[in-house]
């Protein structure tokens, strides 16, 4: 599908330039892009499928990668220009020494439920709270990533010791079944894993983990390398503005059929359950008081080490 | 020693390695230099540190492996010496022979869970098939006249089976399970990578996720000298069971 | 083939796989009824989505397969032609060859990335070590009357690995070649879930993150069937290949 | 001076741990003019064939030399063809016989002119029409007369024969023994054959020379001085014959009791 629209996209553009010959003298600039088949991304393909990029002079070639923090090494690399990459990821590395930026927002939470991540529990657990999930065993698809990092926000902040929640991990994909097989007693679940296993209706969601402990909170971006933004900055202002015009896009259709089915494409999310799945709020900038709330979280729950102030990671693009 | 020409060429690449992360022509993001490697390792070793993953990773290799040979005996010489037990398994054994086992995983995770019987079940699928192939293929080998031989000597089929039809299949059997050897030990990582919270994949997978490469690579050559080692005691111990092989 | 008792228990299992999935005996979004998943085989098939996919991993597969064989047999043949390579070598191979290939992907995704050739390098380094010991095995096993008749003919030493050692090795590093064709289809689909829009591990990918269970077991099926065709399709080459060696009744894997 | 020459050759194996080598054998010196036929008899493990492998270049002597017109050897002489005992693991199995045949020769020839040869040597021994046939399809017997025929493509004026008959059985190792004398009276070649079979060695040979036990030396040389043409049964049946026979086999077990 990404692949048509960007055929489409190019054949628009290959009108344009049988008409203006002179202006469009110079070949378009390819960036690979690496992508999570996720809600968060819709923006950049809205603004492939409108030609947004294109109309920039840039072709994307997205590369869809399992995980968030797959994409990242592939970034230092050279194999991306571009990674969308869950916050927490992208700060390991930038304690590590690696040259991440940020160059744009990507999706926060909302600022009240619902939102994409959630606690689910059997409906007969009787599990309420952090408090109750003390000492029981909860699960994350990754451990140490934003995903678990704001899962045991939510332990503490209703009442539990994180440090006594046992946690596994378990792909996303599984987690429903491993719930209702009585493997785990919870899971931090992410929308639309969150919308397939309220489904089963043996499933129950009792908290969001975003929302109710930090409304608004970062949650991913997109990253560039910061010596190739020192010589290209000029591509990369294109890039930015083009993706912003596809946030704009996204969020001018919030609740609309078109934007559910946008991302029931490039997902392949049946359409039936985009209906019922929640959505983040799509960002365009990155403030250095979202990374320092994260980096503050990160410290707290165990992720320490001295990590660079927030202002310098944040490209302009991102400003 | 007969390897140390071939000792000194890795000191020496591992020596030219340190020398280009310190003169900057290979990064340091992506390959710490290698003392660096060195020290950490040192630290898991001499603090014990590096036990708790190794062992579970130990464990789940050797179950998988000794129940995955068991069954790939006990099926394939089945399948070997009747041809009833052939015709009933052979059309399955070729149907999940091809499947890449890690595509199984999701489902075993539905039956199974994520603990240690899911991941002690996938590394048992995938040491089966190729001791169950040779199994079958050393009993179907064994010499008809050392079978007359048996028959004329009024054995019974148990005892044909452990003093002939076994023994004559073991070269067989035993090639196998070395092959299967090296499968359980590529599940085992898979499916720590998977799934859990523990084990040397689960460990090297993490590492890399946070970034912390000279962390990444001192579990990695653990990793690589326990393959070597199982390695090197199951051609030991082959060796000394085909004692009666030796050209 | 006539049908067998064999193939009674596989329909029966499927009857089972059907009956418990339709009936909620297994009650999980990830137990969809067989039927669901043939009629998604099909649909993605013919909807001409799954084609190229397979053509894809197909090509990655061929590539690292072949390069990793070629290597195999030509460092294998080295190994035991000229023992100062294996001196020299042998170590680091040693070391290498127990890695598993999952906990080498990491490593090699910082040096290659996440594109073909980090895909292809992986498959290549699968296939290279069945290959590299069958080949070790073969050249053991080349008949020593062989070598010295070459010797006696003045035949020189390069035409000697060519003509008498390389074929008299042939139906082991085969063998060999057989055993990495199983593996290779495998850690090409694992090495496309990482990264890419491309091939059938990509399309694995994407089912599971949209929680499509039918896709995913039809993407199970579909590679039992395509691993069941090629080491058909591979042995029926290889019975072609070494034609003599099958005459003589012997056999490689042992 | 003689075509092929031994010189006081001698082999032993150094032994681990500063024991005293092994000798194989010693003071091994013989001389053989242009167009002899010699047969070397001795009992098993005397190395009988590690001294034809001395003598073609395939082992290395541990002192003294053979030597071929007057060269010392080294490697494979050039004028000597080795006839193994082991023809089904000297032939090649994925080549047809035109091409085994062909072996010998394609390297220096090509592939073409090697190939055109090797049908009419396959019809020297007998084998016309049989150029398509893959060795194993074809009889022990058979399979030995292509690795005759692929010696005689090689045209060598030497021909080093390790009990090339002990692997068939015993009415055609009669033919062969024929086919031999026959190839050899026609083309004049020098023959020199290791066997333990003493009516073979009598059958075939100009002059035999015995070899003691380990660490073997020679013990005796002896003219066989039967007419030539030899026939199968008749030459079996003359007096000198059974008188060779008769001093040989009492040698030679004697030797064993001892």
């Amino acid at each position: 599908m990404t692949q048509a629209t960007r055929r489409a996209a190019l054949m628009g553009l290959g009108a344009s330039t049988l008409a203006t010959p002179a202006l469009n003298a110079q070949a378009l600039t390819k960036m690979r892009v690496s992508v999570i088949p996720v809600l968060d991304v819709a923006p950049l393909h809205a603004a492939i499928a409108q030609g947004y990029f294109a109309a920039e002079g840039i072709e994307i070639d997205t590369s869809t990668t399992a995980g968030g923090a797959t994409g990242l090494p592939g970034l230092i690399a050279g194999q991306f220009r571009a990674v969308f990459s869950n916050g927490v990821s992208t700060m390991l590395g930038v304690r590590e020494g690696q040259e991440f930026k940020f160059i744009s927002g990507a999706s926060r939470a909302t600022q009240g439920p619902p939102d994409i991540l959630a606690v689910l529990v059997r409906k007969d657990s009787g599990i309420r709270s952090g408090k109750d999930l003390e000492g029981k065993r909860i699960a994350s698809n990754t451990r140490n990533n934003i995903v678990w990092l704001r899962g045991m926000a939510w332990v503490e902040k209703t009442g539990g010791d994180w440090r006594k929640v046992n946690t596994v991990e378990i792909p996303f994909p599984q987690m429903a079944d491993a719930l209702i097989g009585g493997r785990v007693d919870a899971v931090i679940s992410s929308e639309p894993f969150v919308a397939a296993a309220l489904e089963t209706g043996q499933i129950e969601r009792i908290g969001w983990p975003m929302s109710e402990t930090q409304p608004g909170c970062t949650n991913a971006h997109y990253v560039g390398m910061g010596p190739d933004l020192a010589r290209n900055g000029e591509i990369f202002d294109r890039w930015a503005r083009a993706l912003h015009k596809g946030v704009d896009w996204v969020n001018e259709r919030l609740g609309q059929p078109a934007l559910l089915e946008l991302i029931s494409n490039f997902s392949r999310v049946p359409m039936e359950r985009m209906r019922n799945v929640a959505l983040p709020a799509y960002a365009k900038n990155v403030t250095a008081a979202e990374i320092d709330e994260l980096v503050g979280t990160m410290q707290r729950y165990g992720l320490t080490g001295r990590y660079p102030a927030s202002v310098s990671l944040i490209h302009k693009t991102a400003q | 020693m007969r390897h140390s020409p071939g000792i000194l060429v890795l000191v020496l690449v591992i020596g030219f390695l340190e020398f280009a992360v310190d003169a900057g022509m290979i990064r340091r993001a992506l390959l710490p230099p290698p003392s660096a490697t060195a020290e950490v390792l040192w630290e898991l070793l001499s603090t014990g540190e590096f036990l708790p993953p190794l062992l579970s990773t130990l464990k789940l290799v050797f179950a998988g492996f000794f129940l995955g040979s068991a069954i790939g005996v006990a099926l394939g010489t089945a399948m070997g010496i009747s041809p009833a037990m052939f015709r009933l398994f052979e059309p399955l054994v070729e149907l999940i022979r091809p499947i890449p086992k890690s595509a199984l995983v999701p489902p075993l995770m539905l039956f199974l869970g994520i603990d240690d019987a899911m991941k002690i079940t996938s590394v048992t699928l995938v040491v089966t098939f190729p001791v169950l192939l040779n199994t079958l293929q050393g009993v179907r080998g064994v010499d008809r006249v050392m079978l007359d031989a048996a028959r004329t000597h009024g054995w019974g089929l148990g005892h044909t089976l452990r003093h002939m039809i076994l023994p004559a299949a073991l070269p067989f059997i035993l090639a196998g399970m070395r092959v299967s050897l090296g499968l359980a030990m590529v599940l085992a990582v898979l499916s720590e990578m998977l799934a859990g919270q523990g084990g040397l994949g689960f460990l090297i997978l993490d590492m890399q996720r946070s970034f912390q490469l000279r962390q990444m690579y001192a579990w990695l050559v653990i990793l690589a000298v326990l393959g070597l080692l199982l390695n090197s005691i199951f051609l030991l111990a082959e060796r000394r069971a085909l004692f009666w092989q030796r050209r | 083939m006539r049908p067998s008792s064999g193939l009674w228990l596989v329909l029966a299992l499927m009857a089972l796989w059907e009956v418990s999935a339709r009936l909620h005996w297994v009650d999980s979004p990830n137990w969809p009824p067989l039927s669901t998943v043939v009629v998604a085989l099909f649909h993605d098939i013919a909807s001409g989505e799954l084609p190229p996919l397979i053509g894809g991993t197909l090509w990655r597969m061929g590539a690292g397969l072949a390069a990793g064989s070629i290597a195999g047999v030509v460092v294998g043949l080295a190994f035991c032609l000229a023992p100062v390579t294996r001196l020299l070598l042998g170590p680091a191979v040693e070391l290498l060859r127990p890695i598993p290939v999952p906990a080498i992907i990491p490593p090699l995704v910082l040096f290659l990335g996440l594109d073909d050739p980090m895909k292809i390098t992986v498959v290549a380094l699968t296939a290279f070590f069945p290959v590299l010991t069958n080949t070790m095995q073969g050249v053991a096993a080349v008949e020593a009357e062989a070598v010295q008749m070459g010797r006696t003919f003045g035949v020189g030493p390069l035409r000697r690995a060519a003509f008498i050692v390389l074929p008299a090795t042939a139906p082991y590093a085969l063998a060999g070649v057989r055993v990495a064709l199983g593996l290779s289809l495998v850690v090409a689909v694992v090495a496309e879930m990482i990264a890419g829009e491309a091939g059938i591990g990509h399309y694995l990918v994407m089912m599971q993150f949209a929680g499509r269970a039918p896709e995913m077991y039809a993407t199970i099926i579909l590679l039992a069937v395509l691993g069941y065709a090629l080491n058909r399709g591979f042995v029926a080459m290889e019975r072609r290949a070494i034609h003599w060696w099958f005459a003589l009744g012997r056999q490689a894997d042992g | 001076m003689a075509f092929l020459g031994l010189d006081a050759l001698g082999k032993f194996y150094p032994q681990p741990g500063g024991a005293a080598p092994a000798r194989i054998m010693q003071g091994i010196s013989l001389e053989v003019p242009e167009g002899e036929f010699l047969a070397v008899l001795g009992p098993s493990g005397c190395g009988k064939s590690t001294l034809l492998q001395m003598v073609a270049g395939l082992a290395t002597p541990s002192e003294g030399e053979a030597r071929i017109n007057g060269r010392a050897v080294a490697g494979p002489p050039p004028e000597a063809v080795y006839l193994f005992q082991q023809y089904n693991r000297s032939l090649l199995p994925w080549r047809n016989c035109r091409d085994n045949v062909a072996f010998a020769t394609e390297h220096r020839l090509g592939r073409k002119p090697a190939r055109a040869a090797a049908d009419e040597h396959l019809a020297s021994v007998g084998l016309a029409g049989f150029g398509d046939h893959y060795p194993w399809q074809l009889s022990g017997g058979m399979q030995q007369r292509v690795a005759i025929a692929r010696a005689l493509a090689a045209e060598p004026a030497l021909l080093l024969m390790d009990e090339p008959f002990s692997a068939v059985d015993a009415l055609t190792r009669i033919q062969l023994q024929s086919l031999i004398l026959d190839i050899w009276a026609r083309r004049r070649l020098t023959v020199m054959l290791v066997t333990h079979d003493v009516e073979e060695a009598i059958f075939l040979a100009d002059r035999i020379a015995v070899l003691t036990p380990r660490p073997s030396t020679i013990g005796e040389v002896i003219e066989v001085g039967l007419p030539r043409p030899r026939d199968a049964i008749a030459t079996r049946e003359a007096p000198r014959f059974l008188e060779l026979r008769h001093h040989l086999l009492n040698r030679l077990l004697a030797r064993d009791a001892a």
